[in-house]
């Protein structure tokens, strides 16, 4: 038991093997896929619905293949990286202005609330005249649902600032500029990164969603052409790819995250 | 006591010791990924029923040692036995005073002390009047509605102390527990401390800076050296008991101790201030 | 070189009714009259229109009725080609209910699947009620779209009866033999029955300024459709198929082919538009549609058969 | 200045009166309809597509008084509440279990970010496939979209709470379902707030766009009716009762969340 | 030093002083809604390049006082005077070394005692070469690259003084600075501290429990009587300068301060005590 330990590790969480992860995510993924591929073999799941998953995969392999998804990837994605740095960008700043300065806070409360409440989806065709039927529309739409997460977040954890680091800092002269950078920011660093993790999500909604309203390209597009014409089997593989897209995007950004928030104690 | 008292008198000499540490090797990866070896090998067994007080330059080891004791750190070479037992996971006969902040910030003053019977499902109002009754001693009765912020820092480790000390353990940790109290006060806690280890032979390990602190309670103080860190003394502290910790300073023998440890203590501090300075 | 440019809104360009929009440009006879054409698909035919409205296009491929729709809301947008000549519109019962809904007149209190609540097909099943002496607002309506959605509202039997169009009323007649098929506007006897003549469909429209200020890219347009639906007369379904791009046909070739060959009667032979068609679809809002009842629309400004007919001479094609 | 000071106020950040932000909102609201309502009669908004403030309060006040928005508004709110209650119970749940079991996050982890990055609003005629026209449609949709936000907020809530306060609730021979309870709960407890700001917006959105998509009652049902006719009014009057309505629901949660921390240093 | 020293040599007789309570009452809001009354018409001057130490029991209000000096507090009565002006922000002159733990986490040990001199603009290298030379100072050099929760409290503490001391403020505000550290650490620490002061005759305003601590360094011992704090006494410390705190209590002088003011203090906490017990 005591052979190959770690440094330091506390006593009792012990991290889990890789080897054993990765065995249970496949098995995870074998469990459902094969039911589903079951499912819709016996007619319990009715194919036209729902598809099924080794279609699915002969789909996106086909997509893949002939490099007819690639320009409709790039666009997506595109727009869906455009929305969440615009979002991120003014989700924080609108956070820190109004987690900062009260009178702010008091006044927009309300009307950012009420904004958060909106059916955004529903505003497309308003989004469609601003911003036209390109790439514009479809930033739009994911900025307005990127920006609540990013906003919401970033505010509150400007306001969980540790109130004696933060006194610290102001009686070693901190101009308010300063406080941001180096105490607001990286407290509320952890709270960011939360809301990174569900925006990526929502920033690629946001575009796939627009391009689904009108578009003549992406994978919305793709997505609506398919259900268009009842074919499931392109409907779950252009959301699927999709998805995994996000994956790895969202593995970047818990990189990032990891290493902006090495100061922290690992648990 | 209302709590049921989970010790046992003091045991015969044959009984395996309340801790024992069996060369226990600490190391923490440091910023730039070398191995900083916090403590290397080190072996104290603590019989059960002894007030053990460990001393030592500041940050030598000792909050260290204590987690380790805690079973709040895994050491990765060595065992801590705690009766005889091999610890693998939180020490089950443990109270632990933390050497930071460890109060429960969303729960009241009267709430924090309860905490221990509360986890243990004494009934609410019995642990209510256990507490109320601890926070009398620890001189915060009129404290018990606020929150952990609203407090001097003073008064929280008060409230801490309370805390560790309801739940009746067989072995208290206790880490810089008066070092925030003014004197008076502090004089007070000692004494409640010998007053309950006396009454039911606790075993205590006790990290303080204070030497004269450490003679005056301690059966046994033990000199830690500097990194990594290792037992430079362990000396038997053989004054009468039950003590009065003001009067005990004048003991004249209590002097010659304080002379002995301290030249031992001294050697360290100034070992560890020159290796600092010279890096 | 200086071809006159032309961004084109298609509402749902998987929807067969509008598929001369699309085959058009496909065959690249737009190109050949003389107009760039832009292709702009959106997810349906109001989405299209709004984006006409907003500036973002110039003109909507979609059906002739918003035409008439929006001019009391001060709107003015003319049609200047025709390509269906019958809506496509089938009202069609749950395969769960085939043996309780026998005609039209059991509908009343059951609930009735459109596409959405203040479409077409809303409208369409509101006319259908009041021709046939029943009050419209006896039927609740229930938007389920008009994909899978709808496929499931009707097999699942969540909705008793539905308004539907191609392709799934063909995928719904191929699962289910006996699918009772209230109306179907897809043939000209139930169009003329229940419309009392032809009843426009599809038709390219555009703002009426713009048809002014762009005549020559009207009549472009025109040329083209008029061309294309020679075309497609003349051709079988599947040399039409083969013409189409892949992503409009999807994977079920044959269930698309059935559809198709359903749908060829539909299209306009001409390209004109019949001004009793007009009229039927004024009469369709007046039942139902107060703002239109009093809007005293006129409609001879929501279209013209100018291009139309120019287009149909050149090519020998009568036009009644 | 020394006259009429609260108890014990920090220096530097002077508490706004409530007058004065009662009548900056008020400003900046009629700053904006104003705007508004001139743009609108002078055409430089287009009516048809923006509508006009006063067309949009009559249609609210007529809605209101004739009672015929009432019944839709109670079928959207149901919805929305059970989503909202669902989707927090299961979020809280999930992310209590992945952020303690470190095996099950790293299983679930990939699928968790896969599911996120879904454009659920594609989904949604798979819901209606699965859940039927009726409610349980729109409770899954909005349900799929609280889900993720409280999720991965209450995930890393856990993850902040204080090492030494944990350790030390530990030593206390806390049990895990009591470390739960006692411990990782409270102390998310900030962060669960912050999500369910977010999320009860979406919450909204699910039920509306749901309606939207295939119902026969509820707001969204009353606005796709609505742009079907092309009766901006009617959608804007509609889009903004809803969100009214969601301010109230986010007031009282902000009540409770004050109530329930009421145990931190005002800032 | 590489920083320009703000502080002027001592200020005649005439000049404002430094600090100035003037009937300063401080109140909090109890959780059961009561006002409860910390500090009352508290009224205390401090001349410029003077050192005060405050005593008083655990909870009486001595780091309140603080943060009012700070300008953290802002008190419903009475004002705060900072070398003559009404203090309405955060003190400009002062540097305060907290009771609590202020580094701040997602910096190292170096870059959080460069903290000031990077909020005042000093270029990043020269920062840092000073920053080095104060790690050294307090015996840290081999921890530049730590976080601070790689430390131990009392190293914690020592980058905390670094980081208070490295700006060369006319002012400095320290609450239990030295309670965390060893013996002889705190020595060293004690020494730094009264070398620095008298260099720069800054002017130190210093929280200890420690009354010999106080009186070996002050000029003045102030002791704060318990709820509602209020000035209890006022000893002026006229030990020969400069000292080595090690040798002064060897003094016989010393010694008798230290009965005058023990006594007076031992009363104060006697009476918090009883009045605790009896709530
Ligand atoms: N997480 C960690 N990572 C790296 N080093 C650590 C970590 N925790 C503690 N250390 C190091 O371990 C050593 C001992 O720390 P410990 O807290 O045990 O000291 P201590 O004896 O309690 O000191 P003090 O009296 O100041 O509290 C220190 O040098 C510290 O830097
Ligand atoms: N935010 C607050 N709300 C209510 N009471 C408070 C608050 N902050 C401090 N107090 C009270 O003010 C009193 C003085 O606190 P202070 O921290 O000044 O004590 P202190 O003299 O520094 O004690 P110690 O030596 O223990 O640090 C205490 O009784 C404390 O309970
Ligand atoms: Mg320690
Ligand atoms: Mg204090």
């Amino acid at each position: 038991m005591a052979r190959e330990r770690p440094p330091a590790v506390v006593a009792t969480r012990k991290r889990a093997s890789r080897w054993l992860v990765l065995a249970l995510q496949v098995g995870f993924f074998v469990l459902v896929t094969g039911t589903w591929q079951a499912g819709a073999t016996t007619g319990w799941l009715d194919p036209f619905f729902f598809s099924k998953p080794s279609d699915i995969a002969g789909r996106m392999a086909e997509w893949i293949l002939s490099g007819y998804i690639w320009p409709h990837l790039i666009v997506t994605l595109t727009e869906a990286m455009a929305a969440f740095a615009i979002g991120i960008v003014t989700g924080v700043l609108a956070g820190l202005a109004l987690a900062r300065v009260e009178l702010l806070a008091a006044v927009f409360d309300p009307y950012i609330r009420i904004f958060n409440a909106l059916p955004r989806v529903i505003l497309a065709p308003i989004l469609i005249i601003w911003f036209g039927l390109g790439m514009g529309s479809k930033i739009a739409l994911g900025v307005t649902l990127v920006f609540f997460v990013v906003f919401f977040n970033t505010f509150q954890g400007v306001r969980e600032v540790d109130p004696v680091v933060l006194n610290n800092a102001r009686m070693l002269q901190a101009s308010d500029h300063q406080l941001m950078r180096h105490v607001y920011l990286p407290s509320a660093m952890a709270w960011i990164f939360s809301s990174l993790h569900t925006s990526i999500g929502f920033a690629l909604v946001g575009a796939v969603v627009g391009e689904y309203i009108g578009a003549s390209q992406g994978i919305g597009y793709v997505v609506s052409q398919a259900q268009g014409v009842f074919d499931t089997t392109g409907v779950f593989a252009g959301l699927i790819l999709t998805s995994i897209v996000v994956l790895c995007i969202d593995l970047a950004i818990e990189a990032l995250e990891r290493y902006l928030l090495r100061w922290r104690p690992q648990s | 006591m209302a709590v049921p008292a989970e010790n046992t008198p003091a045991a015969p000499a044959s009984a395996p010791p309340a801790i024992a540490f069996e060369g226990v090797t600490i190391r923490f990866a440091t910023p730039s990924g070398e191995i900083h070896t916090v403590m290397s090998e080190v072996d104290l067994a603590v019989e059960e029923g002894t007030f053990v007080a460990l001393v030592g330059p500041s940050g030598c080891g000792k909050s260290t040692l204590l987690n380790a004791a805690a079973g709040l750190l895994f050491p990765p070479a060595g065992t801590v036995r705690v009766f005889g037992e091999t610890l693998t996971g939180i020490n089950p006969h443990a109270a632990y005073l933390f050497q930071q902040d460890a109060l429960l910030p969303w729960r009241t003053v009267l709430d924090n002390v309860c905490l221990g019977l509360t986890f243990r499902k004494v009934p609410k109002a019995r642990a209510a009047a256990e507490a109320r009754r601890w926070l009398k001693r620890v001189g915060l009765a009129a404290f018990e509605d606020r929150f952990p912020h609203q407090l001097s820092g003073g008064m929280r480790k008060r409230v801490a102390i309370a805390q560790a000390w309801i739940v009746n353990p067989r072995l208290l940790l206790m880490d810089e527990p008066f070092g925030a109290l003014d004197v008076q006060t502090r004089q007070i806690m000692e004494n409640e401390l010998l007053e309950l280890w006396q009454e039911t032979r606790k075993t205590v390990l006790f990290i303080t800076h204070d030497l004269e602190e450490a003679i005056a309670l301690a059966d046994r103080v033990v000199v830690l050296s500097t990194g990594p860190a290792r037992i430079k003394g362990d000396y038997a502290i053989d004054l009468k008991r039950p003590r009065d910790v003001a009067e005990i300073r004048l003991d004249p023998a209590f002097n010659a101790l304080y002379k002995r440890i301290w030249a031992d203590l001294r050697d360290e501090v100034l070992k560890q201030e020159e290796g600092a300075h010279g890096a | 070189a200086d071809m006159p440019q032309v961004k084109l809104a298609i509402g749902g360009p998987s929807c067969l009714c509008y598929l001369p929009t699309v085959l058009a440009h496909q065959l690249g006879l737009y190109k050949k009259n003389g107009v760039d054409v832009e292709m702009i698909p959106l997810k349906g035919g109001s989405q299209a229109l709004t984006a006409v409205l907003g500036g973002s296009a110039d003109v909507v491929s979609g059906y002739y009725d918003h035409t008439v729709e929006l001019q009391p809301k001060g709107k003015i947008l003319e049609s200047f080609v025709v390509y269906d000549r019958f809506p496509g519109l089938v009202l069609a019962v749950s395969p769960k209910y085939t043996d309780k809904i026998k005609t039209v007149g059991d509908l009343v209190g059951q609930k009735v699947g459109v596409s959405a609540p203040g479409s077409s097909t809303d409208f369409f099943l509101k006319y259908a009620l009041h021709k046939d002496g029943k009050d419209p607002n006896s039927v609740p309506v229930v938007g389920i779209g008009l994909g899978a959605t709808a496929v499931a509202a009707m097999e699942q039997g969540q909705v008793q009866a539905a308004v539907m169009l191609d392709p799934a009323v063909t995928l719904m007649k191929g699962k289910y033999k006996d699918l009772r098929i209230l109306i179907d506007t897809r043939s000209q006897a139930d169009t003329r029955k229940v419309f009392g003549g032809d009843y426009p469909g599809g038709a390219l429209y555009a703002p009426a300024d713009w048809v002014k200020d762009n005549p020559a890219a009207a009549q472009g347009l025109a040329d083209g459709m008029v061309e294309t639906l020679k075309w497609i007369h003349s051709h079988s379904a599947e040399e039409i198929m083969a013409k189409m791009p892949a992503e409009y046909v999807g994977k079920d070739t044959a269930l698309y082919l059935a559809a198709l060959k359903n749908t060829i009667p539909m299209y306009s032979k001409n390209g004109v538009m019949d001004p009793k068609g007009a009229q039927a679809v004024l009469d369709v809002f007046a039942s139902s549609d107060k703002e239109v009842a009093n809007g005293h629309v006129d409609l001879s400004r929501t279209y013209t058969n100018l291009y139309a007919k120019k287009a149909a001479s050149k090519l020998g094609i009568p036009t009644e």
